[in-house]
């Protein structure tokens, strides 16, 4: 019954109904970008509502958010992080920093583009940006995932060759457990 | 074989009701606390959604055959007091196994789940897990006195260690021990404090020095399995009090009635409250609530 | 106030003959020594003047000149006053003695500017790195590593900013909004 | 048969000590056929209500078996012959193993043979008997002797002296040594000597079950004898003196016309034994001392029980005991199996140790869920059975008091489950095997057996009820317990059997779910891959948590653990010491001196001559 | 009739002015003579043991003179036991000293002379039924200690034996007034005749003369605080010597004090008075032990605590008590030689006889070190060992009499004793051995006669019934004050032309 194509389309539409109203948000608080969370978790912007919710560890997070520029040393815990995070799991860049290195773009020592090394769901764009677009970017989100199109997890699976190559080149000296799920 | 399909069967209706109405409360906790911060808040089912977001997560990881077990030593807490705990007056409700003699095993049985999770988490290897079950086993410790206080109190006034004689004891006379054992109750009251883990009792898992402590190394259907079983336990928890304290329940919805307007009392002091050093809370445990449960005692013993 | 400079000063002259003094306005002393007698001066401070504190260590690159300048600021709370000591390295082979037995956190300037400047200070003991993991490239700070370039070529950049390489342009270029005047001051 | 019994063990003690010379084979096997044999002969040939008298010295001696007796054999002939089986494994490659060897079958006898004599004084002497060769054990290791050792031989001498005097006044009144008579003449006794005479004992007794004001030389004690042999001293030789105890207790004290004060107050000694026990093991790194505070703890609801003495209290306090004797030879087996293993034994250096010794961690796991008194196991019975007693016999205070020290427990329990087998796997102990079968086999079975007891506790209550109806007691079968249900007072009973199938029940059942919900993606991580902040701990890095362990609850208590008993001890002892330096000084090495002295003697004999001699 | 008790005083006698002049004929016949005449003289005492717990006491006559007038010797159960005790430790104690040192044969000699002399001195002084002639006997053995005691001639060993004369002189000169003082009185010697016409004495005569008998018989039987002498004496004396003091010189004493007391005087309150005296000499002597560092000294302090509980026992007065007080005795005898023969093999080559220095030593003596911890097991009294016995009787006899106290200060002593022990036995089997310490070999002899000593501790220890007939006649005889006077007296009017 449950390989029933039917049912398990329903079964589907369930799963991503919860999986959508219920995002529990690893923020991983990299630069200036970690200020705009309280407002957007607090009484003024509430993102509670959306059923957005702080979670304590990887391990039991949904949404990686990564407010703000990554330094190469950053970048190597933002990864670690990423692949103890269980499926489905997703990626918010937060901030110009993470799209294109922003003011950072000339610096010896940071990333210039988040979606090179991690699969990125979601940007949200400004520097900073404001929690209304953080929760327009939430939302952003909320769509991907009702539609299915939320696979970030998938292409990093499916692609961890080109990704590991982006993030060696960067890392140079790799010590990590293997990323086998 | 029947008894056994009853119980069963019984078992499954109980727990799926102590199921929706604990993750309810849960729901509510969250919903009211956002209201008294001003704002909007998650929605009443907002639980629902995570319980099932967590099942259906995907959980690829374990840290070995301690951790694997945890949940199931938890639940094993819930549904155990569950079936123990007589839901309404007279058993009306479902047969269980509520027996004579109970409530000294419900206080053994309470500390069951607590213990198998710690191993759980033990195993994980996380340090912030292993300080965070020594913090909970110390609070333990500490809130376990009053509480037991209180459980003597009523044993030696009524002269039972039975939770169903208790109900009908206060079925027949009409009143309730809350106000019969009014010194019994307070204590209890102020042990379920520290039952719960709400502020300002929740240094155990307390998110932002211990990431979530024992709990930290579990996501996916282990922290599904624990969620359920934590409202589960919550709800199990409630129902106790109320039949020990408030004249049980003649039917479901003067059950949630009182369940919830008891689960207020933790709730909305957890809201107002900061949070408690180990040694405070236990200190704290063992200051008012524990002389609330000698005046109980001495109340049963010589009036 | 400036009696006692004057007299540090003074004091300074006598026991290190060729030290190089400079007084600045309100409460700082230059000083310019050798580098092999910079411990010689700064326990001096540090015992015998009361210059208890060692407030920053830092590290100029004199490009033109190949040499690198170290300062080290130390503080009288006593006296109020602070004193740099100034010492040029010869930047081909940069090695300066290790202080951080006198003060213990100079450890922390000196294993900054091991990383930043590729300066070695005998028998520092910090086998691990400091502020650059896992770093290559030849130090950053000094002044002939061409930052830019090191970026284009290491990190990966997203095409379509060659042509926003400087905010103001764009703005300029893309809703012909014109700038304020002080603005242009401030031009790239 | 008895002698029997009795020359077998001797003449095995002195065989496998002279066989130590020849080969190590030979006296592991004689130690082996001894032990064995006794046991064979103890189970097949050993009547209940057999006496054999002899006559040595005057007195009248007289040995034989009863089923109280039988109940406390059969904890320390069981435990013996599964320690015994451990010990050869564990000794392996030690010195002065015939030594080792004698001193352990000694011990056996003499234990036996308290129990099984009839008069006085062999039973002072096997108690004498007991006391230097468990002393032999205790300095085996040749480690802090001085200090643990003489502790220990003082403290048990005292007892033995108390013991003495008591047995001297019995005789002196009776002219007889017989236990029986000693019993039946009791009410004929004077006021006077009918406190004294159980006090006496009791100070005995309760050195050797570790109450609390001389319970000082247990945790040294404890950890100092090797492991193989310390779970019979905590698991059996203490039940001595709880075997002395309930002797006085039921012969005794309950004759006499104001008992109460004196229940209440062993009630009382031994609760407060149960939490000064309890916390202190809290506060230990060292396994072994964890262990022997634990025990101490353990003895001290087994004395409250003993001392209350109601037929539910009794039992509950038989029950215990072997109870006692099972989990804390697990424990203390499971601790000298890390031992062997790692060569260490502090919490603070082992950690991870789960899958590496996987049977050590499930016996020591049961042990401690019995340990706890946490349901399904049988420490629940004895528990539940404690506390019905405590209530229904009026001791209000007293449960608070037990509940507390058996709360408090659990953080131990944690403690040495996680110190060892649990928290991160470290590169240091990657090496580490599982125990070889000798040493593993014993501790499962008797976790085993631990489990069987929580649903069938009637397998041993059976034999303690016996055991109580020599002592007098009505039989309680089926009115305070049957098979696998327990009653109390009030009619309120506990139905073993359908919770025991409910809790495995519903534990299978989620386990179930749990195993089978993406069985196939799930995989194992070390414990290396853990959330910490992202960090990826290197092997060397430690992050096991196990220095301060539990510091803040130690903080909360801080004002009560302020006070040591041994300190106390320490300061009189000390004081002792100054004074007899200062006697020493009396003789002054200095011939005159001496001439003064006795001319002072004269005088002062001659000015006082009227009042001695007049 | 195998032999007289005269023989017990004669032989040896013969035998020590017999040794210088064998020795010229063969040299080793200076070490074999006293043995050949011990082991006869056990083997008389031992047949007349048996014969006088049957059939009576035997008083011998000497010289024809019979009682009151001449001198008598008097093997009663009482006296015969320690007789036997005396010569069997002698033996045991010759077995020992057999290759004592390896000393030369001049040593030898004078030795075994000495030796030989002590052991007669200290029978005569049971033996003998006149009070002079006691006296007399008391000096033959105090000279042959003192010169024992310097037998190595150090200048340790001088001052000991110095203090020891000096102690001892005062001793004589008060046994002397003690004497005189009765013989003007009653004009009488013989102990049975003094006994029996006691009453006709004036009390505060009496009284004085049994004051000075305590002063000085009390030096010898080392209560305190006359055993000033005794410390240094024990611990400066060769080891065997040290047995001999405690195994047969003070039991020699202790014999002539309580024979004192319990048969020439019968004097109210002396039960009461020895038990003062016993406890008080108990807990000093105990507690001085337990902060000593020299090990024969502390095994001299433990000896004169052990014979304050003797005093106890003969204090309590009653049967058990007597039988109590000659067990321990007899215990003490044995076990305590032991003690002092083991004792001297660990600490051998040391100068200071430290107990630091026996660290360690069991690896390198292991039957020495194991018969020294069982003679400390035994002394501190535990089961199923000699120690056991005697101090149980003591308690029930207490206990009996109603001496609570004295029941708990005698264990709590006891504690104290075994602490000290215990910590000797710790050191000796689990210190780290000190290097510079020599260890010597015990020779063949000296591990027969430890070994003999270590095989009565456990007869006695099981079979405690070997002894026990003999302590109760024994103890009867002591008490039996009548019978002694009417034996005694009556052998006499029976010669009476």
């Amino acid at each position: 019954m449950i390989n029933d194509k039917n049912s398990q389309k329903i079964v589907d539409i369930i799963r991503n109904y919860a999986r959508k109203h219920s995002l529990w948000i690893l923020a991983y608080g990299t630069g200036c970008g970690a200020i705009e969370i309280p407002p957007t978790m607090t009484s003024r912007y509430d993102a509670e509502r959306l059923g957005v919710r702080g979670a304590a560890t990887p391990r039991q997070a949904d949404v990686l958010l990564i407010t703000g520029y990554l330094t190469t040393k950053t970048l190597k815990r933002v990864i670690r992080v990423y692949e103890q995070m269980q499926d489905p799991k997703y990626v918010i860049g937060f901030g110009s920093c993470t799209i294109n290195g922003g003011m950072y773009w000339d610096s010896y020592n940071t990333i210039k583009a988040l979606d090179r090394y991690l699969p990125v769901d979601v940007y949200i764009n400004g520097c900073m940006p404001r929690p209304e677009s953080v929760l327009a970017g939430f939302a952003k989100l909320q769509e991907l995932i009702q539609a299915g199109k939320a696979d970030g997890a998938k292409k990093y699976k499916e692609n961890l060759e080109w990704y590991r190559e982006n993030q060696k080149k960067v890392i140079p000296t790799w010590r990590m457990p293997e990323y086998n799920w | 074989m029947h008894e056994i399909i009853q119980i069963t069967w019984g078992a499954i209706v109980s727990f799926i009701l102590a199921f929706t109405v604990g993750i309810t409360y849960m729901g509510l906790n969250r919903k009211i606390t956002a209201r008294i911060q001003n704002r909007i808040g998650p929605p009443w089912y907002q639980n629902f959604i995570d319980v099932i977001k967590l099942g259906s997560k995907q959980t690829s990881i374990h840290h070995g055959v301690m951790q694997h077990m945890g949940p199931a030593f938890i639940m094993v807490t819930s549904v155990m007091s569950l079936l123990i705990i007589p839901i309404l007056n007279q058993n009306r409700f479902f047969p269980n196994l509520n027996f004579h003699g109970d409530l000294v095993f419900l206080l053994y049985i309470m500390v069951f789940g607590p213990l198998g999770m710690a191993l759980g988490a033990g195993q994980t290897g996380n340090p912030n897990s292993a300080i965070g079950v020594t913090r909970g086993l110390s609070q333990m410790a500490g809130f376990e006195i009053p509480w037991v206080m209180a459980l003597v109190a009523l044993m030696i006034q009524y002269k039972t260690t039975s939770i169903v004689d208790l109900m009908n004891i206060q079925v027949e006379t009409g009143k309730w021990l809350m106000f019969s054992s009014p010194f019994a109750f307070l204590a209890a009251l102020l042990a379920m404090l520290g039952m719960f883990r709400y502020a300002p009792f929740d240094i155990v898992g307390a998110p932002q020095e211990l990431a979530s402590g024992p709990m930290s190394e579990n996501g996916g259907k282990y922290l599904f399995v624990m969620m359920s079983a934590g409202s589960v336990f919550a709800f199990a928890k409630l129902t106790l009090y109320v039949d020990l304290f408030m004249g049980g329940a003649n039917n479901l919805i003067i059950l949630v009635v009182k369940t919830f307007s008891l689960y207020l009392f933790p709730m909305l002091y957890g809201i107002v409250s900061p949070r408690y050093r180990t040694e405070q809370s236990v200190r704290y445990f063992w200051g008012w609530p524990s002389l609330f449960g000698l005046l109980a005692i001495l109340h049963a013993m010589f009036f | 106030m400036e009696k006692t400079k004057l007299s540090i000063i003074s004091q300074i002259k006598n026991h290190f003959n060729d030290a190089r003094e400079k007084n600045y306005p309100y409460n700082r002393v230059d000083f310019s020594v050798r580098k092999e007698i910079v411990p010689q001066v700064l326990l001096y401070l540090k015992d015998v003047m009361g210059f208890k504190h060692l407030s920053h260590i830092s590290c100029v690159d004199w490009l033109e000149d190949n040499e690198f300048e170290l300062v080290f600021i130390v503080w009288s709370p006593a006296d109020k006053i602070k004193v740099f000591v100034h010492t040029r390295l010869d930047r081909e082979h940069p090695v300066m003695d290790n202080l951080d037995m006198i003060w213990r956190h100079a450890h922390t300037y000196e294993r900054e500017m091991r990383e930043m400047f590729g300066i070695q200070f005998t028998g520092l003991d910090a086998p691990e790195e400091f502020l650059l993991e896992d770093w290559q490239g030849p130090p950053p700070m000094r002044r002939d590593f061409d930052t830019e370039t090191y970026a284009a070529e290491t990190y990966w950049e997203r095409p379509g900013r060659e042509d926003a390489q400087d905010v103001r342009e764009t703005i300029e270029k893309r809703t012909g909004e014109v700038l304020p005047d002080f603005a242009k001051n401030y031009k790239r | 048969m008895i002698y029997i019994l009795f020359s077998i063990l001797l003449g095995g003690a002195i065989l496998t000590f002279l066989a130590n010379k020849i080969s190590g084979l030979l006296r592991d096997t004689f130690f082996l056929l001894t032990m064995l044999g006794a046991t064979l002969i103890f189970y097949t040939q050993l009547h209940i209500g057999g006496l054999v008298n002899f006559s040595i010295g005057s007195f009248n001696l007289e040995w034989g078996v009863n089923s109280f007796s039988w109940y406390f054999s059969l904890i320390v002939l069981g435990l013996g012959t599964l320690a015994a089986f451990y010990a050869l494994s564990y000794m392996k490659g030690k010195e002065n193993l015939g030594f080792f060897y004698f001193s352990f079958l000694i011990s056996i006898l003499s234990m036996l043979g308290i129990v099984m004599s009839h008069d006085l004084i062999s039973f002072f002497i096997f108690w004498e008997m007991m006391t230097w060769s468990s002393y032999f054990m205790v300095i085996y290791s040749g480690k802090n002797v001085q200090k643990n050792g003489i502790n220990y031989i003082l403290f048990s001498a005292f007892g033995a002296y108390a013991m003495l005097t008591a047995i001297a006044l019995v005789y002196a009144n009776i002219h007889s040594l017989s236990i029986v008579e000693m019993i039946s003449n009791y009410g004929q006794f004077s006021p006077a000597l009918q406190t004294w005479i159980p006090i006496l004992f009791l100070m005995a007794f309760s050195v050797k079950a570790a109450m609390m004001p001389l319970h000082v030389w247990a945790p040294g004690a404890y950890s100092d004898s090797p492991m193989a042999y310390t779970s019979v001293f905590s698991g059996a030789l203490s039940k001595m003196g709880i075997y002395g105890m309930i002797l006085i207790f039921v012969t005794m004290i309950s004759h006499l016309p104001d008992d109460t004060w004196f229940r209440e107050v062993f009630a009382w000694l031994g609760a407060i034994t149960a939490i000064m026990g309890t916390l202190w093991a809290i506060a230990q790194d060292d396994a072994r001392k964890l262990l022997a505070y634990s025990s101490v703890a353990q003895l001290g609801y087994i004395i409250t029980g003993v001392a209350i003495g109601t037929d539910l209290a009794m039992l509950s306090a038989l029950f215990l005991a072997a109870l006692h004797a099972l989990f804390k030879g697990t424990l203390f087996m499971a601790v000298g199996a890390v031992e062997r293993q790692t060569g260490t034994v502090k919490f603070s250096e082992v950690t991870g140790l789960i899958r590496k010794m996987p049977w050590t961690f499930i016996a020591s796991l049961l042990a401690i869920i019995a340990l706890a008194g946490i349901p399904p196991l049988g420490g629940f019975v004895g528990k539940w059975m404690l506390y019905e007693s405590l209530i229904n016999s009026n001791h209000y205070i007293l449960v608070i008091a037990i509940f507390f020290a058996s709360t408090s427990a659990f953080l131990y329990c944690y403690k040495f489950l996680f110190g060892f087998f649990l928290g991160q796997e470290e590169k240091e102990w990657a090496h580490v095997k599982e125990a070889p079968a000798l040493m593993v086999v014993p501790m499962l079975l008797m976790a085993g057996f631990l489990v069987i007891l929580g649903t069938f506790p009637g397998i041993l209550l059976k034999p303690a009820d016996t055991a109580m109806q020599t002592l007098g007691f009505a039989p309680t079968e089926g009115h305070l317990w049957s098979m696998s249900v327990l009653f109390n007072a009030w009619g309120d009973q506990v139905l073993l059997r359908p919770l025991v199938y409910a809790i495995a029940g519903i534990f299978l059942f989620f386990l179930i779910i749990l195993t089978v919900k993406g069985w196939k993606n799930t995989r194992y991580v070390t414990t290396k891959d853990i959330s910490s902040s992202g960090e990826v701990p290197l092997e060397h890095e430690n992050l096991t948590f196990s220095v301060n362990f539990y510091q803040p609850f130690l903080r909360a208590v801080g004002p009560v653990m302020k006070h040591r008993m041994i300190t106390w001890y320490r300061e009189f002892g000390a004081g002792m010491e100054t004074i007899f330096d200062f006697t020493r000084r009396i003789y002054t090495g200095n011939g005159q001196t001496y001439a003064i002295y006795v001319m002072v003697f004269l005088v002062i004999i001659l000015l006082l001559q009227n009042t001695i001699f007049g | 009739m195998v032999g007289s008790p005269v023989l017990f005083i004669a032989i040896p006698l013969l035998a020590a002015f017999l040794i210088p002049l064998l020795g010229f004929v063969w040299k080793e016949s200076v070490r074999i003579l006293p043995g050949l005449v011990l082991l006869y003289l056990l083997y008389l005492s031992l047949t007349l043991m048996e014969q006088v717990v049957h059939t009576g006491t035997i008083v011998e006559v000497i010289a024809g003179w019979a009682p009151p007038w001449g001198i008598n010797l008097v093997f009663s159960p009482l006296t015969g036991l320690l007789t036997t005790l005396m010569i069997l430790m002698g033996f045991i104690i010759w077995i020992y000293s057999y290759r004592f040192k390896n000393i030369d044969f001049q040593e030898a000699v004078k030795y075994f002379i000495l030796l030989l002399m002590l052991i007669t001195g200290s029978v005569g002084i049971v033996l003998t039924g006149d009070i002079f002639n006691q006296f007399v006997f008391i000096e033959i053995t105090s000279i042959s200690a003192y010169a024992l005691t310097a037998f190595y001639k150090g200048r340790d060993s001088a001052e000991a034996s110095f203090k020891y004369l000096m102690i001892g002189s005062l001793s004589s000169m008060f046994l002397l007034l003690a004497i005189a003082l009765i013989y003007s009185q009653l004009g009488t010697l013989n102990m049975a005749d003094i006994a029996a016409k006691a009453h006709l004495m004036k009390p505060e005569f009496k009284i004085l003369a049994l004051i000075f008998f305590i002063t000085g018989l009390g030096i010898e039987a080392e209560i305190f605080p006359l055993n000033g002498w005794a410390p240094d004496a024990y611990a400066q004396a060769p080891g065997p010597i040290g047995a001999a003091f405690s195994g047969i010189v003070v039991k020699a004493g202790v014999y002539a004090m309580i024979r004192v007391m319990f048969t020439l005087f019968d004097v109210a309150g002396t039960h009461q008075f020895l038990i003062v005296i016993g406890i008080i000499t108990l807990i000093i002597a105990e507690m001085s032990a337990v902060r000593q560092e020299h090990l024969k000294r502390m095994l001299a302090y433990s000896s004169i605590g052990q014979m304050g509980l003797v005093i106890v026992a003969f204090g309590i007065g009653t049967e058990e008590g007597v039988f109590a007080a000659l067990f321990l005795m007899l215990n003490h005898a044995i076990i305590k030689s032991l003690l002092f023969l083991s004792g001297s093999y660990l600490v051998y080559h040391s100068t200071g006889k430290y107990i630091s220095e026996v660290d360690g030593i069991a690896r390198n003596l292991p039957i020495t070190s194991f018969l020294f911890a069982l003679g400390s097991i035994a002394i501190v009294g535990m089961p199923p060992f000699a120690g056991f016995w005697s101090k149980w009787s003591m308690l029930t006899a207490a206990a009996h009499s109603n001496l609570i106290l004295i029941i708990g200060l005698v264990l709590s002593v006891s504690l104290i004793e075994l602490v000290y022990y215990f910590r000797v036995l710790n050191r000796i089997y689990f210190f780290p051995k000190k290097k510079e310490v020599v260890v010597k070999k015990p020779t063949i002899n000296a591990l027969l006669a430890m070994g003999l000593l270590g095989l009565l501790i456990l007869i006695i220890g099981f079979y405690p019934d070997s002894v026990t007939g003999y302590l109760h006649a024994a103890s009867q005889s002591l008490l039996d004050k009548g019978k002694y006077i009417h034996d005694v007296l009556s052998t006499g009017q029976l010669l009476l032309p």
